[in-house]
């Protein structure tokens, strides 16, 4: 039994309506000390096996993340 | 003998009975396709419609991808079959790496159906040879996630190449870069566009007949070949 | 983790336990009926499922006996045309040539105030599902809405979640969204109205029934795993039957899958095509306990249930949980043993989980076993047909003739050109009468390649064969209307919206309803409710339209206030040819405009009189046979080709109906306003029984006479003319189109971004 | 200067079709291994001035999580 997280968030050179948006709604409430927000993507995976390093990597890269436009961490939070 | 387009269905697919029709309204035999048979049946062409495959959760067409019969659609797209992507399609498209850039959440954040006017930039390609450049046309667009974006150098190549087909006019409904609607591949055979054609074939659903003409380049294409 | 188990032997052995009726909304009365039922106390399961089928959402026990006059009044049209009448999961009607339309709508309220996206998705996919149970396929929705005052912060919070959880469950679905309301008003601001309403088309010999027949057969659960959804005070009896370690936490909240139900519908689409199932049903509101007793009853039959088969999501869930979880997208099959193999392949091509779940029998029991033990024993029309049935005190509301003597006189009328141009701009640009295109934007209108008309016109029409038949549907529903006369109300509801299928050259043939009040037990909320029902089924059988199913929501309320009485009435119309159609927008310099109707001074409840604050008099007067009459004209007009446009009138009068042609078109008109009437009158006056016709000049003799022979008033009210910027009245005013266009389409987006 | 992670989750008990889809397609990419997924999202957060304990909840109790349905958790990273 392991648990593993994969972060997936997009490259910074793309634009990020979803956080864009947000930091406008944190302005309008008076939270402008805020100065930027990145909204990406959190996947929690459990596994029956031993997590695979190899295996991580293949399933984060071409299935949660779309290397084209994101990057991706994968943590192994316990195994 | 008429050409055969096949019209592939995904779990979730969506318009694929809508761009079964446009190809029988431009004359040619619609042939169904089934996501999990790695089988072409012998099309000339392929169109990959619109939808929510797989329920579009993890990325729009990320799950598709994988299906089987897109491991024969990327082989012969590679050998130059016709290929459309409208929509859901194109996400497909840029998910299976036949055409560069990804597709994100439109910049409004919300769903948009309207009415889109383009700009056909490249009337060169499989699915646009009917249409003159620079031709002004009025199709349907709709979908939650149509931004398009890429770097700045694969932009740069697009536009280098001639190879961005469609742009939006007027004003940019989901933030794409470069207003950026459709795109194609270095060989032109490959095409994939948000908007969607197959709704703008008949007078009484459509907005107007703009759309025929993507199935009648390919048809007389096939008819020359 | 051990379970306490409450079988039915406990149940015999342990007569007198003492039970948590109460806190399962069930009265004493109503829980001695049961043990009378049962002659022993009912088991912790059987306690679950009556209380929550014998709820008034479930039993419509406070509606039932007022619901009884539409099968009652039932007008001899309806023979012809309903091939299932009420009481099924949807009505259906036949529209010919072997084909058959089934419509419903239902309100998801409650749940969409506490998560606005979530409910409303939810809402769609349970009125789809009720129209896929009738063997149909889905091919359109719409989604009557209410919503507190605009400019509310609540508002704020509710519509957007709303309005985006109906277009990502139905984009998703593939079904367009053809039409639907939008209205504001202050009653609505704690308890929003989510109706939702789907219709579907059905080949005469692929209609399905949900009884469970044949004994032998197959009960197959399909679809999404069960979790612990919408189990609410339930949890009171799973609590109870574990020891020390406790439940995990139930959901507030369900959330809707909708690609599971598109796979579903595509499934179900095939399993009717091979005629594989004998009985189906949905699971909706009460899950399984629902499903399979009103099967059960149905069929006439018994049914075994092997609980523990039942596909989990949450592995906690005890049995009561199980039976009652409003778990989405689901469905309940009965199928014969040599159809079940085949069965199974559809549900594995599709990848829908598909459990044998039961058996049918003839014990006339419903008999339901969890891991051995037996936790349900009970004649399953108790459960499902025979619940509790209230006569409840009604009268009418000691207030009722304060309000409609308070007359709008104190309402302003504008009386130069300024003011007059100044009043239509500002009704065009108020929230109820502005564009909603930036709601329905958010929705899909072109799927499926078979829209011919949606919003903003009058009705929607999809075109349901390749040979050009079309259904067309609207919904209307006058809140404002209700309260100052609920009778009338609901016939002005039902006239409006069978005005809008005729206006688009639609024969309108029938209705469905969801009937959207505040508290039963309030004594001048069930008069309202009374009347509204009386209203609708006495002009349905004058108007020759059968009433085939509906809906009722009551508790509609913020504290002690109810929302205003408000029914929502479906009008179902057919055309033989989608070709001829009549949109709303003018095409031709030289066209001209007919006012068909009388128009009076009728200012109670009008949005003229709501934008100075002001609710009270009467509403506009109701005449049944007139509407009839322009309806006849309307169709028969398109029929015979007489007509370029048309377009109803109704909120905010003649003024607003011209000003939305002129946007529809893009063309300005001249405007004459007859003599010897007040210009405001004739301009916002909201006088029911009025459709303006564009007609050529060359179809104008054949067009007056047809009105003529009808004895209809008709006048010439205009012209089409591409000089003109926007509207020209004459000697009062212009209102550019320009200006129209800000007024109109700018509210939506200044209001919610 | 600041940085701050909020992750949020759809509460356990809430159905995630998200997951659900994710973990479908790994089954049929051979993973069946991976024995649950869930899916949520990721914010990052920059901040001008040192981060307050009580805004930062507010800011993610009020508008980045909706609290009827998903959990969420803060991280300051660095400050
Ligand atoms: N206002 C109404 N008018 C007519 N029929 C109604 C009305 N409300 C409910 N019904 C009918 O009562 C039956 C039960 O309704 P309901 O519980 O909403 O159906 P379901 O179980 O399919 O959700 C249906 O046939 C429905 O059409
Ligand atoms: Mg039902």
């Amino acid at each position: 039994m392991a648990r593993v997280v994969v972060d997936v968030m997009l490259k910074p050179e793309i634009l990020d309506p979803q956080g864009q948006a947000v930091l406008g709604a944190l302005a309008r409430l008076g939270h402008s000390d805020i100065t930027s927000v990145r909204q990406g993507k959190r996947f929690e995976l459990e596994l029956d096996a031993a997590p695979d390093a190899a295996t991580l990597e293949e399933v984060a890269s071409t299935l949660l993340a779309n290397t084209v436009i994101e990057d991706y961490s994968i943590r192994v939070e316990e195994s | 003998m008429s050409a055969r387009i096949g019209v592939v269905t995904f779990p979730g697919s969506l318009d694929d009975q809508d761009a079964a029709r446009a190809v029988r309204i431009a004359g040619a035999e619609a042939v169904s396709l089934w996501h999990g048979d790695a089988d072409l049946k012998g099309v000339d062409a392929v169109v990959l419609p619109g939808g929510f495959s797989y329920g579009d959760y993890l990325r729009c067409g990320a799950i598709a991808r994988f299906a089987p019969v897109m491991q024969n659609v990327i082989d012969a797209a590679r050998g130059g079959l016709p290929v459309l992507g409208i929509c859901n399609g194109f996400q497909v498209l840029c998910e299976s790496h036949l055409l560069p850039g990804a597709l994100i959440r439109n910049d409004v954040r919300k769903f948009v159906c309207r009415d889109q006017w383009l700009r056909v930039e490249n009337a060169n390609t499989a699915w646009t040879s009917d249409y003159a450049e620079g031709q002004e046309i009025l199709i349907p667009l709709k979908n939650g996630e149509g931004g398009f974006v890429a770097d700045d150098r694969t932009l740069d190549e697009l536009e280098g190449e001639g190879r961005v087909v469609f742009r939006y006019l007027h004003d940019n409904p989901n933030g794409s870069y470069r207003d950026i609607a459709g795109i194609t591949n270095e060989r032109g055979n490959v095409v994939g566009l948000m908007p969607h054609p197959e709704h703008a074939v008949e007078r009484l659903t459509g907005p107007s007949l703009d759309g025929v003409g993507f199935f009648s380049s390919v048809i007389s294409q096939l008819v020359d070949a | 983790m051990t379970r306490q188990i409450d079988s039915v032997k406990d149940a015999e052995t342990t007569p007198d336990v003492t039970q948590p009726f109460a806190e399962l909304g069930l009265k004493a009365d109503e829980y001695t009926q049961i043990r009378e039922h049962l002659g022993r106390r009912p088991t912790s399961s059987e306690l679950a499922m009556y209380s929550v089928m014998w709820s008034e959402h479930c039993s419509y026990k406070s509606s039932k006996v007022h619901l009884r006059q539409f099968g009652e009044k039932v007008p001899p049209e309806a023979e012809d045309i309903l091939l299932v009448g009420m009481g099924e999961n949807a009505g259906v009607v036949d529209v010919g040539g072997g084909l058959a339309v089934t419509f419903k709508i239902e309100s998801h309220n409650h749940p969409s105030y506490v998560e606005p996206y979530q409910g409303a998705a939810t809402g769609i996919g349970g009125i789809v599902r009720d129209i896929l149970t009738m063997g149909a396929r889905p091919v359109a929705v719409m989604d009557p809405l209410r919503f507190g005052p605009a400019d509310a912060p609540d508002t704020h919070r509710v519509l957007p979640g709303i309005v985006a959880g109906i277009g990502g469950y139905g984009n998703c679905l593939g079904l367009p969204n053809i039409g639907g309301e939008v209205v504001f008003d202050e009653t609505y601001l704690g308890n929003p109205l989510v109706n939702a309403l789907c219709v579907g088309v059905v080949p005469h010999d692929r209609i399905q029934l949900s009884a469970a027949t044949g004994a032998g057969n197959h009960v197959i659960l399909f679809g999404a795993k069960t979790g612990g959804d919408g189990i609410g005070g339930v949890s009171v009896l799973a609590s109870e039957t574990f020891d020390d370690e406790g439940p995990s936490k139930r959901p507030s909240v369900q959330v809707g899958d909708p690609f599971a139900e598109k796979v579903l519908i595509e499934a179900c689409q095939e399993l009717f095509d091979q005629q594989l199932v004998v009985g189906i049903q949905d699971l909706g509101g009460a899950g399984i306990s629902c499903a399979t007793s009103e099967m059960a009853s149905n069929g006439d039959s018994g049914m075994h249930v092997w609980l523990d088969r039942v596909p989990l999501r949450d592995s906690t869930l005890a049995p009561e949980e199980i039976l009652m979880s409003e778990s989405q997208e689901r469905m309940c099959a009965v199928v014969a043993p040599d159809k079940l193999d085949a069965f199974m392949a559809v549900c594995r091509k599709w990848d829908v989980e598909a459990v044998v779940i039961g058996e049918v029998n003839d014990s006339g029991r419903l008999t339901i076993e969890w891991h051995g033990a037996q936790i349900v024993d009970v004649p399953p029309k108790t459960v499902a047909h025979d619940g509790p049935v209230y006569e409840r005190p009604f009268a009418r509301p000691q207030w009722q003739d304060a309000l409609q003597a308070d007359v709008p006189t104190s309402v302003p009328r504008p009386a130069s050109g300024d003011e007059l141009r100044s009043a239509l701009l500002r009704l065009v640009a108020s929230p109820n009468l502005a564009s909603k295109a930036w709601v329905t934007d958010q929705y899909d209108r072109y799927v499926m390649g078979n829209t011919v008309l949606a919003q903003p016109e009058d009705s929607g029409i999809v075109r349901i064969t390749d040979d050009g038949l079309g259904v067309a549907i609207s919904t209307d529903g006058n809140g404002r209307y209700g309260k100052l006369d609920p009778y009338a109300g609901a016939q002005l509801a039902l006239a409006e919206a069978y005005r809008n299928v005729a206006t688009t050259g639609a024969k309108p043939l029938a209705v469905t309803n969801c009937l959207n009040f505040g508290s039963p037990e309030d004594t001048d909320v069930m008069w309202q409710f009374a009347e509204t029902a009386r209203g609708l089924a006495d002009a349905c059988l004058q108007l020759g339209v059968p009433v085939t199913g509906g809906n009722v929501s009551f508790y509609n309320q913020t504290g002690e206030t109810a929302i205003l009485p408000t029914p929502i009435i479906g009008v179902l119309g057919v055309i033989d040819d989608v070709a001829r159609r009549t949109p709303m927008a003018w095409e031709a310099d030289g066209e001209a405009l007919w006012l068909v109707g009388d128009t009076a001074d009728e200012f109670g409840g009008s949005e003229w009189a709501h934008l100075h604050g002001h609710l009270g008099g009467l509403p506009p007067a109701v005449d049944l046979d007139r509407e009839r009459q322009i309806a006849e004209i309307a169709v028969a007009a398109s029929r015979d080709g007489l007509l370029t446009a048309a377009h109803d009138v109704s909120v905010g009068g003649l003024g607003v109906t011209l000003a939305e042609m002129a946007l529809r078109s893009g063309k300005g008109a001249r405007i004459f306003l007859p003599d010897g009437i007040d210009p405001c009158v004739a301009l916002f006056s909201e006088s029911a029984g009025r459709i303006v016709f564009v007609v050529p000049r060359s179809e104008e003799v054949r067009f007056t006479d047809m009105c003529t022979a009808r004895g209809v008033p008709a006048a010439r009210i205009g012209v089409v003319d591409s000089g003109v910027d926007g509207l020209e009245v004459q000697d009062a005013f212009t209102a550019p189109l320009d200006e129209l266009r800000t007024a109109s389409e700018g509210t939506f987006p200044s209001l919610f971004g």
